[in-house]
């Protein structure tokens, strides 16, 4: 075991998977000798040579594009896109192709490649550093998508996800590269090196895609998060002295519908939280099934505390974050819900 | 000061490009300049793009009429002329029978590729076993050339109980690893970039193994072309990048993509990638730059990029009407003729093929594919069944199916 | 008023726009000389020349580009993509540049461009000839997206989008083109020579963008549908022989919730539908925006009928489709629905 | 039969291009070729692509030292180059005070142009009001060329209660329709497109105005960098297509992006568009050329392509930290020297200058440049406020709020 930031979490994950499997190769903007812009490639290439760790031209589309041909050539790459922000104009290439090659030729050619890319807000990076388009992701059959939240998850999230034999979306919340930020944006950050999931296992750790994982417990009340939410979901339960379920899902596809059912047939309450943009965000997809499979448990309504439906501004970035008030009054308003007080 | 030097105009007007014809008119293609045969020189496999700049304005003929003459005439023996000859005849036989069969409502859609059978026969005769290719839908010729079971071709036309791709893909959508065929996506460009990464990682891997990217003229455009064209230039990877220039993007003709401006050949002198323009219907000039290339490629040269100067005779596809934009009888006058009648003249003039040869060779291969297609309607055709299972269409989204596909296909109740 | 099929209403809708407002221009792929490869365009170069009507490269990305360009300079394009399959390519300039250009230059700049592509399956073209992926236009704050059922909607709603200020993203169910498809697939398709809203106004018709239309009234339940969907549920109410309120959207952003909420609270079921892939489809937030609002007044879980999570096959075209069958069976499930029925 | 003249590798090799020098060795920019000023010759404006492909590859240079030689040294006056002066330096008194103002906490970013500000400078001034900018990050110079409001760039750059785009932007993504400078969005290469679709609709409404489209060489990779030549090459709307070549794209050297293999300005002949190469740190260059191009496109002689070469001398961005990537000195080692330098030396011995003159413009434009940011502090800045407001978010997404975003600043309380 041994402690570590999320992006050196993140580094460690790529140099185990590049040691044992000479077929993974790591490539995007600036990932080569600079390391990346967030430095989660630092000394890959001067381990590894030029030829598995490489600098690519600025463009997303020919990044995802070569990627496709190199996995279905049969190497294992793991491409970097610098901002989730910049993922669309390789959109194409995820939506049309890596997500469908497998079935389309019926198993004769398929995609395993990872595409990772820093996501969410927080850093007053304004509308072009800070999005999260996982949503658009989770509407497209053949892919997988994940959102580790934590150093030890992100090693064992991504070790999974290279080993994966179909395309892996990999978000990595950046707000929390450094410290498990809660949305207290006011408050000193406090480190990764004080946090239990801070310890990553060392050599080749995985953790399954497809699990989620309960962070607190308790019978009040669901919260559906992921990402830099969990740690604002935490924040929130402790500061309302709740005793909730805060899921963590950390895979979005496939998802632990399992562990979400189990979780709101006991609480009878569920509060979703995201950073994206709320309209045809993922909380959409989550606040269908709840109701879905457990419509007769519900007590109450299924909130969904969001990023506004406006792009991410720069300035008034803190009234964009959903924050612990804001998820803090969605939960006290859930819990308060009886049929006396509807509108 | 004013040092302006020349008169703005009183108001700018878009151009528009427009084809010299359209229907009603006389088919022309004056303003098509073709080089004679044999003139254009053939330079040495290292050389760079600088260095053969001109041959992407000309054009690379082998054929004149009888004899096959110039620098690229060695290239290409007898017996490789014969078996081009074979597969292009096979290739117009199937196109011709899958049309009919599509007018027979056994299946919703065809493409052919009439005129333009030599590219991809010729090309794929210069490669060798592991290289792959990516093509788009008129490159059936590469599978016909490797005697790809026409069987499975037509199963997949038909998408029936026996289709390999398990009634997916649309017709014409073929894939086959093992004859180096990559899965046809029906988005164009896309794949151009594609057999670029395939061509990277066997560079990266250290193996000898080559890709061929296959784009039409009019996907040119498209952005994923140039994505393929700067990650080629800037790791020379072993690639050849193929454009076929078939005059014709559906009712947009080359113009619309830039043909008024440069060669499509010319597009690569952008990227400092070596091309060159070629006489796709000339089955000796494609295998000849084709096996070019192909040695580029495998002595880690680096890309070549070659535009296939070719005519697409037919309609786009099944649900096109080339007579409602351009003259009938444009492809009659197209000037460098059809690949099939003048590989099997050459052939002849040459002793190593006869009329009787030819005639008999249609029958036996159009008999080859009607026995194909006769089996292949015993496994089904769409309008007809037996048709591939609903559950086909559950599996293989993922390696293995996820829980959440279970359930909808429980719903479904399959 | 004409008889019209939904091509000719199309046209129409463009033809009547370019005759008022010198502003407006059309083109993409084939749709100069040759009118489109659905005809949507036939004749209306040869009206109003070259330069307001013509071809462009293959390249969906440019095109929407070039019509950024040119509605910030203030012309009104609209631009045809071929098939909505093949929009990806110009998802980037879409989401990153029209949706936001008015918000980041605080109105110093705005897009008011139409983007048109038919959309959803029914004519066995595959998986690149049939999707239907509004939803991924609806989670993009600033843009509109709409989608008509009918002749006479399409004109009227296509000449809005083309009058609107905003960035317009207008579906058209190219299954609906010749005829009210109710999913009836082995039935012989009726024309749109005997429906009511095969008639279309003259001249300047305009269906003003975020009304929905109520299709059918009916207190048993209400069925939220859209595009192809409308036919199928119509035909599914019919055939059940139960009095529903069938929704029918037409524009999904903005979205007329008031409708939805009166029509919900006064069924209490709720069936949604759409051709879309089901994970993150439109239908989850229609779902999540039901139960949010409706929640005290839900008598039964509400349901979704959709396409798939797969890619949209040939063959298997029908299993794929939400046809009548499927959507009847979701009705009677949520009309049987009772607490004692719950799993 | 094997006809190969050439051999195969046992393995192919990915080739992968790397800068000559990186942090620890001696900055070498020897194999960059400079040619002698003068030399380039100025074609007619109606030239054709193919007229001009040497120009791709050379370098237009004017200033030699004291003098300014050549064809090109006629188009630009004494005037022009002190007006040029005078906005680079405040460009560069600007840079500093806002370099500084991040470091103070009061702003999250900037992006300096330092040793780029010619080319901004001196292309605005060859055009006319009412053409339209499509810049990027680093052509504050547009702006400031023109006198724009030096308190209304810096509110910006605090995202402040008097921020004209209400702190919805990242500091420095301006606009200002009013000066002819786009919304800067952020996302690389989106732009280029648009400033084609901009042009093409000034061409269709028969006006005379005209658009320049600006890109970084690392962002011709982009895909949307062919979608503009594609759509330039094929309509010739009137358009100015820039690509500033400063040699680096965050850590990545030019190579990187394509720059081993070709030179930018020979992008453009892919395309049939004519382009030239020229020192971007010759204020003299890059007006001439400009204004060159600029008339070429208001004579609707279509679009032109201008590389201009010069060198991002400061760090990528605030976040950047380029000694980890390339040696400390390279700036000093870059042969083309400064632009302010340099044109202030040629000023001087015009005898149109003086270094006192020249001193007491940089102490009088910093001055300006520091009211205007006390200015601007009153009206607040990003870590202390005054901020636009919370309603300002969610204004304008609509031009008329629709109900959802209504209700969700309900929701939020404001
Ligand atoms: C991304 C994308 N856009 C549009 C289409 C529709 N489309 C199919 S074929 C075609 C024309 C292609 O022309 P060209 O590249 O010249 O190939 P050819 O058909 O002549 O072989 C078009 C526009 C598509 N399949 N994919
Ligand atoms: C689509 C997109 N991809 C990646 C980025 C991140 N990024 C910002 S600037 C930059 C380098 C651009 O280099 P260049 O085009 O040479 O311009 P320069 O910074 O040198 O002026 C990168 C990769 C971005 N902003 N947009
Ligand atoms: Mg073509
Ligand atoms: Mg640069």
């Amino acid at each position: 075991m041994a402690r570590m930031n999320m992006i050196e979490a993140i580094r460690d994950a790529m140099d185990t998977a590049m040691g044992v499997d000479k077929r993974v190769v790591v490539f995007g903007e600036d990932v080569g000798y600079y390391g990346g812009v967030f430095r989660c490639t630092q000394g890959l290439q001067k381990k590894y040579g030029k030829s598995r760790v490489f600098d690519t031209p600025i463009n997303e589309s020919g990044i995802i594009g070569v990627a496709i041909g190199m996995a279905a050539y049969g190497l294992r790459p793991v491409a970097e896109i610098q901002f989730a922000d910049y993922v669309y104009p390789g959109y194409d290439q995820i939506v049309s192709e890596a997500a469908r090659l497998r079935h389309r030729s019926a198993g004769d050619f398929s995609a395993p490649l990872v595409v990772r890319m820093p996501c969410g807000g927080g850093i007053h990076g304004g509308q072009t550093h800070s999005q999260s388009p996982e949503a658009l992701f989770t509407h497209v059959a053949g892919l997988k998508t994940v959102i580790p939240s934590n150093p030890s998850d992100a090693k064992g999230m991504l070790i999974a996800a290279i080993e994966d034999d179909d395309p892996v979306i990999y978000f990595e919340p950046k707000r929390l590269y450094n410290g498990p930020f809660d949305g207290h944006h006011d408050q000193p950050l406090t480190s990764w090196r004080n946090h239990p999931l801070g310890e990553v296992p060392d050599g080749h750790h995985r953790v399954a895609l497809g699990e989620a994982a309960l962070r607190s417990e308790g019978d009040d009340i669901t919260l559906l998060v992921y990402g830099t939410l969990v740690h604002v979901a935490l924040a929130a339960v402790r500061e309302l002295g709740i005793a909730a379920d805060v899921l963590d899902l950390r895979s979005l596809i496939p998802l632990d519908l399992e562990a979400i059912v189990r979780s709101v047939k006991k609480t009878g309450r569920c509060v979703i939280a995201h950073e994206a943009t709320l309209t045809s965000g993922f909380g959409a997809e989550l606040s269908a099934l709840v109701q879905e499979h457990c419509f007769w448990h519900l007590e109450a309504p299924i909130e969904r505390v969001t990023g506004w439906d406006t792009p991410y501004p720069h300035a008034q970035e803190w009234y964009y974050f959903p924050g612990p008030e804001r998820l803090k009054k969605a939960i006290r308003h859930v819990l308060d819900a009886t049929p006396a007080k509807q509108s | 000061m004013d040092r302006r030097r020349i008169k703005p105009v009183e108001a700018l007007s878009l151009h528009v490009p427009e084809p010299l014809v359209r229907p009603g008119d006389k088919p022309d293609f004056s303003h098509v300049d073709i080089p004679e045969p044999g003139k254009a020189r053939r330079p040495p496999e290292n050389c760079t793009a600088m260095d053969i700049r001109d041959l992407a304005r000309g054009v690379v003929r082998v054929l004149d009429g009888n004899r096959a003459v110039g620098e690229w005439a060695q290239d290409t023996d007898l017996d490789t002329c014969v078996k081009g000859l074979r597969a292009m005849i096979k290739v117009r036989a199937y196109d011709e029978r899958m049309l009919l069969a599509q007018r027979q409502g056994k299946t919703s859609f065809y493409m052919q590729c009439k005129g333009e059978e030599a590219i991809a026969v010729g090309q794929r005769l210069a490669l060798q076993p592991g290289d792959m290719c990516f093509p788009t839908y008129r490159q059936q010729g590469l599978l016909i050339a490797q005697d790809y079971p026409l069987l499975e071709m037509i199963c997949q036309i038909f998408s029936n109980s026996h289709d390999t791709l398990r009634g997916r893909q649309l017709p014409v959508l073929y894939s086959s690893k093992e004859y180096g065929f990559f899965s046809l996506s029906g988005n164009l460009g896309t794949q151009f970039v594609q057999a670029v990464g395939w061509a990277m990682a066997s560079a990266i891997e250290g193996n000898d193994r080559i890709a061929s990217g296959w784009i039409g003229e009019g996907s040119t455009a498209e952005s994923d072309f140039h994505s393929a064209l700067v990650f080629a230039s800037v790791y020379k990877p072993p690639v050849i990048l193929n454009v076929v220039n078939n005059q014709w993007a559906i009712s947009s003709f080359q113009g619309v993509s830039g043909g008024e401006s440069i060669t499509f050949a010319e597009r690569a002198h952008g990227y400092g990638i070596p091309s060159l323009r070629v006489d796709g219907n000339d089955f000796l000039a494609v295998y000849a730059v084709s096996r070019w290339a192909e040695q580029r490629a495998r002595a880690n040269l680096g890309p070549t990029l070659i535009e296939w100067l070719t005519y697409r005779v037919g309609p786009h596809s099944t649900s096109d009407d080339p007579s409602q934009y351009r003259p009938k009888e444009e492809s009659e006058a197209w000037p460098l003729g059809h690949p099939i009648e003048r590989l099997k003249n050459y052939l002849i003039a040459q002793g190593r093929w006869s009329e009787e040869q030819h005639e008999q060779t249609v029958a036996e291969l159009q008999q080859e594919v009607l026995d194909a297609t006769r089996k292949a309607e015993t496994y089904g055709t769409l309008d007809d069944g037996p048709m591939p299972s609903a559950t086909d269409m559950f599996e293989g989204v993922y390696k293995e199916m996820p829980d959440h596909l279970k359930r909808q296909r429980q719903k479904l109740g399959v």
